[in-house]
């Protein structure tokens, strides 16, 4: 098998941020890694306990911060590494992700998933296939424009800063 | 059967009580305002009429300093009762701290005369639980519980971007006053997370951006606790819907989880809890 | 029009911990010219940014006399002091000010001057102490009375070795019961209640106090025993601030902003202000 | 003092503003709330005759609910510093009601008082208030409390009223109003004698009755620590009140940060927040919400006044009908001087 | 400001091949707050490790980001290195460029800028860092162990054999467990008893063993290292220190039509007795449901006839505090209960009449008329008639691997002890005849399968692939209908008695003590170890251990063995004073906590709790939570139920996940 492959160019390239558990997605994303499974390179990985300690403030700051996409993944239910946070989390996102999609935020821009610590094949072919799909959907430019707004530096770049050396 | 006032006097003649919590006619026709009687004479003043929209449970609330040795006696409507539920569940009062004077309610209007929202689809005349009803006993009614989440069926016909053009309309209007979280009796918290700054998670400017934060995190904080009063739209004088957002959190944890905030002071709080086999076809 | 929200830039030349929670620094101003044409008095106070933090007020805790630099001290509690104490030599801070008033040193030529300052409330005393230091000649009797919770809670340590070593000054200084440690060589006791021991007269003397709320209250009624009037009695007052500015409306006792109109009250001024402080 | 005629209607004066080289500010109804807001033609605008005044007062346009007044970026280790430059931008705010123009007056004071706050004055400077008297004030309306009625022109540019046979006319105090009333051709540059203020007189009856402003003064020099304040324990502290009046001016400073730049903006805030005041330390002066409450009635009625000889309130009632618990200051500040509330 | 050193490690080709290290170090260099960055081609090499040294000192750096390997490969590695400088390990931090980047893709722009964003998280996380400490805990040194079957005796013995203290409970009257009940054991068919009665011996009368039976687990709170265990020591009627276990009571008593647990219904025993001759300890207990003075308030006849006066009928249950640095749990299993009689919920298999038709019985059953201890002194013989029995048929896999029973798994051990049953009953009815249904013969394990071809091969057992669909009496026989899938043909069998090799199933009552000690389970309510592979004895909860078939049906072997594993992992524990733990634990911040109890209830180790606030007059100002360093894992689930934003979270602060997402994208 030829170690080079021609890399598809497209005409967006999304931002994608997962949080996952230290436990099991982390691990399986470890285990793709020795299996030298090839996915996309636009997700960037948060690295947390437990799905139990992603809060969604963390999920609307990533959007604030541009991501285009958002990717939640821990272990199985019954795997949880602290028995029971996988639980709370799924009840919380299962409420979470409908007031999202209720103020008009297309959830197929937040992905939830179990990707156990042998699950090396499957983190590969998620990271892909949520990529490929939030590729699809372009950029998130609804909430970029209105944090654009939120942080008028740009407007402010023409006129010139006054240089201090630290 | 006993007044208002008979009850009140009764019970701050006998001790019973600290003050007693309820409505006293306002400065501007249709308004009403809270009054706290520590006398059996400003008992007297106590009144209940279709203009006592506000939710007095709030007073209960630990930064209002009301509850001390002995109970207080709060006037409630059967909304009212059920975040007095929502206030024993999760440890802001005991039961026995408060005394319920329930007032049999059809409904309430604001000043202007419009029906409060939440009125139409309540069918619960007196609370579940009181300790003394002030008038008769109501005839019940009957009103199918769906109701309350009919306004959100607008919602099912739109795009997610016309749901979006929506809200960012809505949420543009916003002056971060947080009225609507002075307003709610279940904010309890001693500082919002809105306020904390290490991090800030919402920052406090009054672009739509950082208002959309503060509005689904609102919302969220609430969601399985809201019991629907309507303190926070009513007291939005920004018009902005947030009952609807509140009623959206209402109707998905009932669908997914059969609860109901409110509805008994011993149940968990929703989001305390889980269940081995709560849904979850939303995950790969 | 200038824009008065704007802080300029200040390098961190020095910094030094007083106490575990405690930080001086030493600054100078970037801008050669601002440097060149910056002035202030003595208690006077300026905002302190960390960019993306926020502004922090404190007074400045030098002294008017030496011009190249501004030095202040804070103590660790909050967000922006907490990314202060992260600062190195070399880093950049911003700096607005100096605002409010200042200590009525016009008003001291000549007189015995009793300076009374606990824990980080020797900070805008400094500033005035070494201001009158450097012009001795122009004050007469000078009495510093120092006082922390314990020994590690003492401010500027150096500095008090210097003062007490000198012999234009009677300086005295104090740490609580039980904060004294088996080198201490001062003395032991409240705040207050040293003062009362040193019995000072108030004969053509104004006394000077900054210190916690609670010493600041004893120390004012200590005085007036021994027969200061309150228009003989200085201190400063802390209070939120936003702007330095008079505009943010965070820091006024009644009618009075402390921004604009303090940080500086003579105990009859005080006793005029609502408690709302 | 001059009053000109204005010919043609309300609607197209607007119409003319709009054809200037002015950006318009009006009342407006938009997602079911009015407000004053940048208009594209004189259809969207809302008459004088259709609502008595805004939910939200006209005070954003030159005081922004968040102002970004510096930033500052790290480029690698380099920080640098940048000004906010304030556009100077000349509009026009048609529509406002005495109580609001004279609002500006009021907080012109402060933002010029020892600092000049060019945000503030840069906007102030380049706009011109056309007002428009009150002809059915309402019942939460005490401005001639104040010494402003509802056809009062203090503050104003110029204000727009109204004959007894309906006439239109422009009574204008400023050089900067006949500046601009010379530009407009619906204003007949041709000075006339006042047309009489019945329409008013009447409109003035309705209202409440004036109150005692050197007796509440008086009282509010002594009764810091009255039982009285007690009384808002009930106030949520909601900052509604704050937030919808015209001369509250109070504001946060707060930096935002995106990894590398940041911008340090201003905030609306107000003194009803309990953290408004809450020292480092964890001490909080005004730790109880009556504390808060009597803040800001003395700010309205006493201290305000201490200093700029000006009262931080001028009636538009605004507080009193978005107050979720009716707490009325008409009310509180009778009753503090000891009168009864004459409502 | 902080400064932080940057050290970018090629991993030989495996990191350099698809990221440009060269450039990850120089764009690294450019970050505000970095002083300092390198590449090198092996980082944890000692060479590599020296300079992170180095560079530390020489620039005084505040934090190391290292970006290499995945931290679950070489966290360890460096943060010892770090910890060799002034420098706190905890202000280390990787940054995983190669199983999380260069392994995974292949353009090397792409890898290559992402290398450097994750570099730039973690120079943003780690500028937050702060120089944790370990947390210490002390060990008191003494183990709890739950259950005296063959697994918990061998674990107390193992422990107690490492010189430290155990306490040592079981529910019945007397330990030994299942493995008493068996006749002989395969591969070897040795005797049960034989091999198990010296080591309950030496349970009872080990110095460093203290035995509680008849006596179950009230309470546990604590940690690890310091569990508070409360102990229900139950009313035995008898004095234990007096009783010399004579036997006289059980004589004269005169209640004895009951039927005998440890007989499996198929014997008989008084209501007061000792469960059997062997027990230990060899004290009898009254069954009080059953005992005529209890029920009736006359008889009192053991009394009577005790010439040591041990018999105390106004003997109340006890309750013994002990505090134990460890917990092994080894409280076995249950056989699946298939019969009419069936309390524990599940129904099924009515089509095999177990339990209404006497000659239908469980291999337990089977195991006991093998004994000869028995009800039947070791003599086959059918409990309706006492018939030696000439055909028996073994039915295997009865609810196991059967989703419609909501059994799934495999029971494990039946295979083998099918075969020892025909093997057995060959050996004692030389001229009868075993079949058996089987659907898979599982036989893996040293000399195991060897053990299944001799029952098949020596002893003729037939044996058939397939299930049986259905059994019924015809006259003085058992017709056994069912199917041969080999040969493809129905096959009906006359027999004299049938035994079902039903399920291993979890002990019934499981659940609420797995509660008590905070410790999983599966949907089958076997208790869940840490890890399936590389912590197998080891649960969730610190410092309680797994040892026998609580876990999972385990036969013999297997369960004595993860019994020394689990005491090796006591006798480890025990072995130091103080214990260190990783310090990401979380925190309250009392001044902002509103006391609502979300966190209470959500968290997983009971780690949180209330606690009241007062003020100097001792007045009640708030109740907010209390976190218990000891028992909290780091989980972080509190963090997200608490809508103020009290409680953080040390090691992934808020401030820290903040930075790293507003870093994400510049």
């Amino acid at each position: 098998m030829s170690q080079h492959k021609e890399t598809i160019k497209h005409d967006f390239e999304p931002n994608i941020v997962a949080f996952v558990c230290n436990w099991c997605t982390y691990t399986g994303a470890d285990l793709a890694g020795t299996s030298r499974l090839k996915y996309e390179p636009n997700v960037r990985i948060i690295r947390l306990p437990c799905t139990g300690r992603i809060d969604y403030n963390l999920l609307l700051k990533a959007f604030e911060s541009g991501a285009d996409g958002v990717l939640v993944s821990g272990c199985h239910p019954n795997d949880c590494h602290y028995n029971l946070g996988n639980f709370h989390a799924r009840r919380r996102f299962t409420v979470f992700r409908q007031l999202l999609d209720f103020v008009g935020i297309d959830i197929r821009r937040i992905q939830f998933a179990w990707v156990s610590a042998a699950e090396g094949a499957k983190w590969a072919q998620l990271v892909t296939q949520v990529t490929n799909e939030v590729r699809e959907l372009g950029p998130f430019t609804n909430y970029k424009r209105i944090s654009e707004l939120s942080f008028p530096y740009k407007e402010l770049e023409p006129e010139p800063l006054e240089e201090v050396t630290a | 059967m006993e007044t208002l006032q008979n009850i009140a006097q009764g019970l701050l003649e006998r001790g019973d009580v600290s003050m007693v919590i309820g409505y006293t006619p306002g400065t501007i026709p249709g308004k009403t305002k809270t009054i706290f009687a520590r006398t059996p004479e400003a008992a007297q003043k106590l009144t209940f009429n279709e203009n006592c929209v506000n939710n007095l449970s709030i007073y209960l609330t630990r930064q209002y300093g009301n509850i001390g040795e002995k109970p207080v006696a709060l006037v409630v409507k059967a909304c009212d009762a059920r975040t007095v539920n929502v206030l024993i569940q999760e440890n802001q009062l005991k039961r026995e701290q408060v005394y319920l004077i329930a007032v049999p309610c059809n409904g309430v209007k604001d000043e202007h005369g419009v029906e409060q929202g939440k009125c139409k689809s309540c069918a619960q005349r007196v609370p579940k639980d009181y300790d003394a009803l002030a008038g008769e006993t109501p005839a019940p009614v009957e009103i199918d519980p769906t109701l309350r989440f009919k306004a959100l069926e607008q919602f099912d016909a739109m795009s997610p971007d016309e749901r979006w053009e929506f809200w960012m309309k809505e949420f543009e209007k916003c002056v971060k006053c947080y009225a609507c979280r002075q307003a709610c009796p279940l904010c309890y918290c001693e500082r919002c997370i809105t306020d904390k700054t290490t991090p800030r998670w919402i920052e406090p400017d009054t672009s739509t951006a950082a208002n959309l934060s503060w509005h689904i995190t609102r919302a969220f904080h609430l969601a399985g606790r809201c019991i629907g009063c309507g303190e926070c739209e009513r007291a939005c004088h920004q018009n902005i819907p947030l009952g609807l957002l509140n009623r959206k959190m209402a109707k998905e944890v009932f669908d997914n989880f059969g609860y109901r905030a409110g509805e008994s002071a011993e149940a968990k709080p929703v989001f305390a809890d889980f269940r081995y086999d709560d849904k979850e076809e939303f995950i790969r | 029009m200038e824009n008065i929200y704007k802080p300029f830039t200040a390098i961190i030349d020095e910094i030094r911990w007083e106490t575990a929670d405690t930080k001086t620094f030493k600054l100078h101003f970037d801008d050669p010219k601002i440097a060149e044409a910056f002035t202030f008095k003595a208690g006077q106070f300026g905002e302190y940014s960390v960019f993306g933090e926020g502004e922090s007020t404190f007074c400045i805790a030098s002294s008017p006399t030496r011009k190249e630099y501004i030095e202040c001290s804070f103590k660790v509690v909050g967000k922006v002091t907490n990314a202060l104490r992260s600062l190195e030599v070399g880093d950049t801070i911003g700096f607005r000010g100096p605002y409010g008033n200042h200590f009525p040193i016009e008003n001291m030529y000549g007189k015995n001057l009793i300076f009374i300052g606990g824990g980080i409330g020797l900070a805008p005393l400094r500033s005035l102490i070494w201001n009158v230091l450097d012009l001795r000649e122009m004050f007469n009797d000078i009495t510093i009375l120092v006082g922390a919770r314990s020994v590690n809670d003492l401010v500027y340590k150096d500095e008090l070795t210097g003062w007490e070593n000198r012999s234009d000054i009677n300086f005295i200084k104090t740490v609580d019961p039980g904060g004294e440690t088996k080198e201490w060589n001062g003395k032991v006791g409240f705040v207050p209640t040293v003062l009362k021991e040193i019995a000072v007269s108030p004969m053509n003397a104004v006394a000077i106090t900054c210190g916690p709320p609670i010493m600041i209250k004893y120390v004012l009624l200590e005085l007036e025993k021994m027969g200061f009037s309150p228009s003989q009695i200085v201190t400063t007052l802390e209070n939120r601030m936003k702007c330095g500015l008079g505009k943010c409306g965070r820091c006024n006792i009644g009618s009075t902003y402390v921004c604009i109109d303090g940080p500086v009250f003579t105990a009859e001024e005080l006793n005029k202000l609502p408690i709302d402080y | 003092m001059k009053i000109f005629k204005i010919t043609g209607t309300y609607k197209d004066l607007v119409e003319t503003l709009l054809s200037l080289d002015y950006k318009v500010i009006a009342p407006v109804n938009r997602n079911k709330l009015t407000r004053f807001d940048f208009i594209n033609s004189a259809d969207e605008v809302l008459s004088p005759d259709e609502v008595l005044n805004t939910v939200r007062p006209a005070k954003e346009h030159l005081f922004p609910m968040t102002e970004t007044v510096a930033r500052f970026s790290y480029e690698g280790k380099k920080l640098r510093i940048g000004d906010v430059e304030v556009p100077e931008e000349k509009s026009v705010i048609i529509g406002l009601r005495p109580c609001d123009a004279a609002a500006f007056d009021a907080i012109d004071k402060i933002f010029s008082y020892v600092y000049q706050d060019k945000f503030y004055l840069t906007r102030r400077n380049n706009t011109t208030l056309i007002s428009v008297a009150c002809e059915h004030p309402d019942n939460a309306c005490f401005c001639t409390s104040f010494g402003i009625s509802p056809d009062s022109a203090k503050g104003s540019d110029i204000l727009l009223k109204k004959s007894k046979d309906s006439s239109l006319f422009a009574f204008i105090s400023t050089e900067r109003g006949e500046d601009l009333a010379r530009t407009i051709n619906n204003i007949i540059p041709e000075e006339q004698p006042d047309p009489g203020r019945d329409l008013y007189e009447a409109a003035e009856k309705n209202m409440r009755a004036p109150l005692d402003l050197p007796k509440i003064k008086e009282a509010l020099n002594t009764n810091f620590e009255s039982e009285y304040w007690n009384e808002f324990s009930r106030c949520l502290g909601c900052g509604s009140c704050a937030y919808l009046c015209p001369t509250c001016h109070c504001f946060d400073i707060v930096d935002e940060v995106r990894y590398d730049k940041g911008i340090r903006k201003k905030n609306w805030d107000a003194c009803q927040f309990p953290l408004f005041t809450l020292h480092a330390s964890g001490h909080n002066p005004r730790d109880a919400q009556n504390k808060r409450y009597r803040q800001r009635l003395m700010h309205k009625f006493k201290y305000y006044h201490d200093r700029f000889d000006t009262h931080l309130c001028t009636g538009c009632g605004r507080c009193i009908r978005e107050c979720p618990v009716n707490i009325d200051i008409y009310e509180a500040a009778a009753e503090l001087c000891g009168c009864e509330a004459n409502i | 400001m902080a400064r932080i050193g940057v050290f970018v490690c090629h991993c030989g080709e495996n990191i350099g091949r698809t990221v440009d290290c060269s450039v990850v170090a120089k764009e690294s260099a450019k970050l505000r707050d970095v002083v300092y960055s390198v590449d090198y081609k092996y980082m944890c090499s000692d060479p590599g490790q020296i300079m992170v040294k180095d560079a530390i000192k020489k620039h005084n750096l505040t934090g190391v980001v290292i970006a290499s390997c995945s931290p679950l490969m070489h966290e360890k590695t460096f943060r010892r290195a770090v910890q060799e400088t002034e420098l706190s390990p905890f202000l280390c931090e990787m940054a995983n460029i190669r199983e999380q980047c260069s392994w995974v893709h292949e353009d090397k722009v792409l890898a290559t800028k992402k290398a450097v964003d994750l570099v730039r998280l973690m120079v943003e996380k780690v500028k937050r860092n702060t120089p944790l400490e370990p947390i210490r805990i002390p060990v008191t040194k003494r183990a709890l162990v739950i259950g005296g079957g063959i697994a918990g005796i061998q674990a107390a013995l193992d422990i107690a054999d490492g010189n430290q203290e155990v306490v040592m409970v079981e529910k019945s009257p007397s330990i030994g467990g299942h493995m008493a009940q068996l006749s002989e054991t395969f591969p070897t068919l040795d005797c049960s008893q034989c091999i198990l009665t010296p080591k309950m011996v030496s349970a009872n009368s080990h110095k460093n063993i203290k035995l509680y039976t008849y006596t179950e687990v009230e309470s546990v709170t604590g940690y690890i290292g310091n569990f508070d265990v409360t102990l229900r020591k139950k009313a035995r009627y008898v004095d234990d220190s007096i009783c010399s276990g004579c036997g006289i009571c059980q004589e004269k008593c005169p209640q004895k039509k009951i039927s005998s647990e440890f007989n499996t219904g198929l014997g008989k025993r008084p209501a007061i007795y000792i469960p059997f001759p062997q027990a230990v300890p060899n004290i009898p207990v009254i069954d009080k449901e059953r005992c005529t003075y209890f029920k009736n308030g006359k008889c009192k006849a053991c009394e009577k006839f005790c010439d040591r006066n041990a018999i105390k009928f106004d003997q109340t249950d006890e309750f013994i505090n002990i505090k134990v640095g460890a917990i092994v749990v080894a409280t076995g299993y249950e056989m699946y209960n298939i019969g009419k009689n069936n309390k524990n919920g599940i129904k099924g298999y009515g089509e095999y009449g177990c339990g209404e038709d006497p000659d239908i019985i469980d291999s337990l059953q089977f195991e006991r008329l093998l004994s000869a201890s028995g009800p039947t002194f070791g003599e086959v013989k059918r409990p309706s008639d006492g018939k030696v029995p000439e055909t028996v048929v073994f039915l295997q896999c009865v609810g196991s691997r059967d989703k419609a029973k909501g059994m799934e798994y495999c029971s494990k051990i039946c295979c083998m002890y099918t075969a020892k049953h025909t093997m057995l009953y060959k050996h004692k009815v030389h001229h009868g005849q075993a079949f058996v249904f089987y659907l898979d013969i599982r036989a893996g394990g040293k000399n195991y399968d060897e053990f299944v071809r001799r029952a098949i091969e020596e002893d003729g057992a037939i044996y058939l692939r397939g299930r049986v669909s259905k059994i019924y009496r015809e006259g003085d026989k058992l017709i056994v209908k069912g199917a041969d899938t080999l040969s493809g043909s129905q096959v009906e069998i006359a027999a004299d008695l049938v035994v079902l090799a039903t399920a291993i199933t979890a002990q019934p009552d499981i659940v609420p003590l797995a509660q008590k000690l905070g410790v999983g389970y599966d949907k089958y309510h076997f208790l869940s170890e840490a890890h399936p592979k590389l912590k197998p004895v080891e649960t969730n909860s610190a410092g309680i251990f797994l040892a026998g078939a609580c876990q999972a049906p385990k036969d013999i072997p297997e369960s004595v063995a993860q019994a020394s594993a689990a005491a090796a992992k006591v006798l480890g524990l025990c072995s130091a004073t103080e214990l260190e733990r990783e310090p990401y634990v979380a925190k309250v911040y009392e001044s902002t906590c509103a006391g609502c109890g979300f966190c209470i209830e959500a968290c997983p180790y009971k780690a949180i709790d209330n606690k009241a606030i007062v003020n100097r007059q001792g007045k009640l100002i708030k109740n907010v939570a209390y976190i218990n360093q000891g028992l909290c894992q780091g989980c972080g689930t509190c963090l997200s139920v608490c809508r103020s934003k009290s409680i953080d979270l040390a090691g992934f602060t808020d401030e820290q996940i903040f930075s790293e997402i507003n870093s994400l994208f510049v």
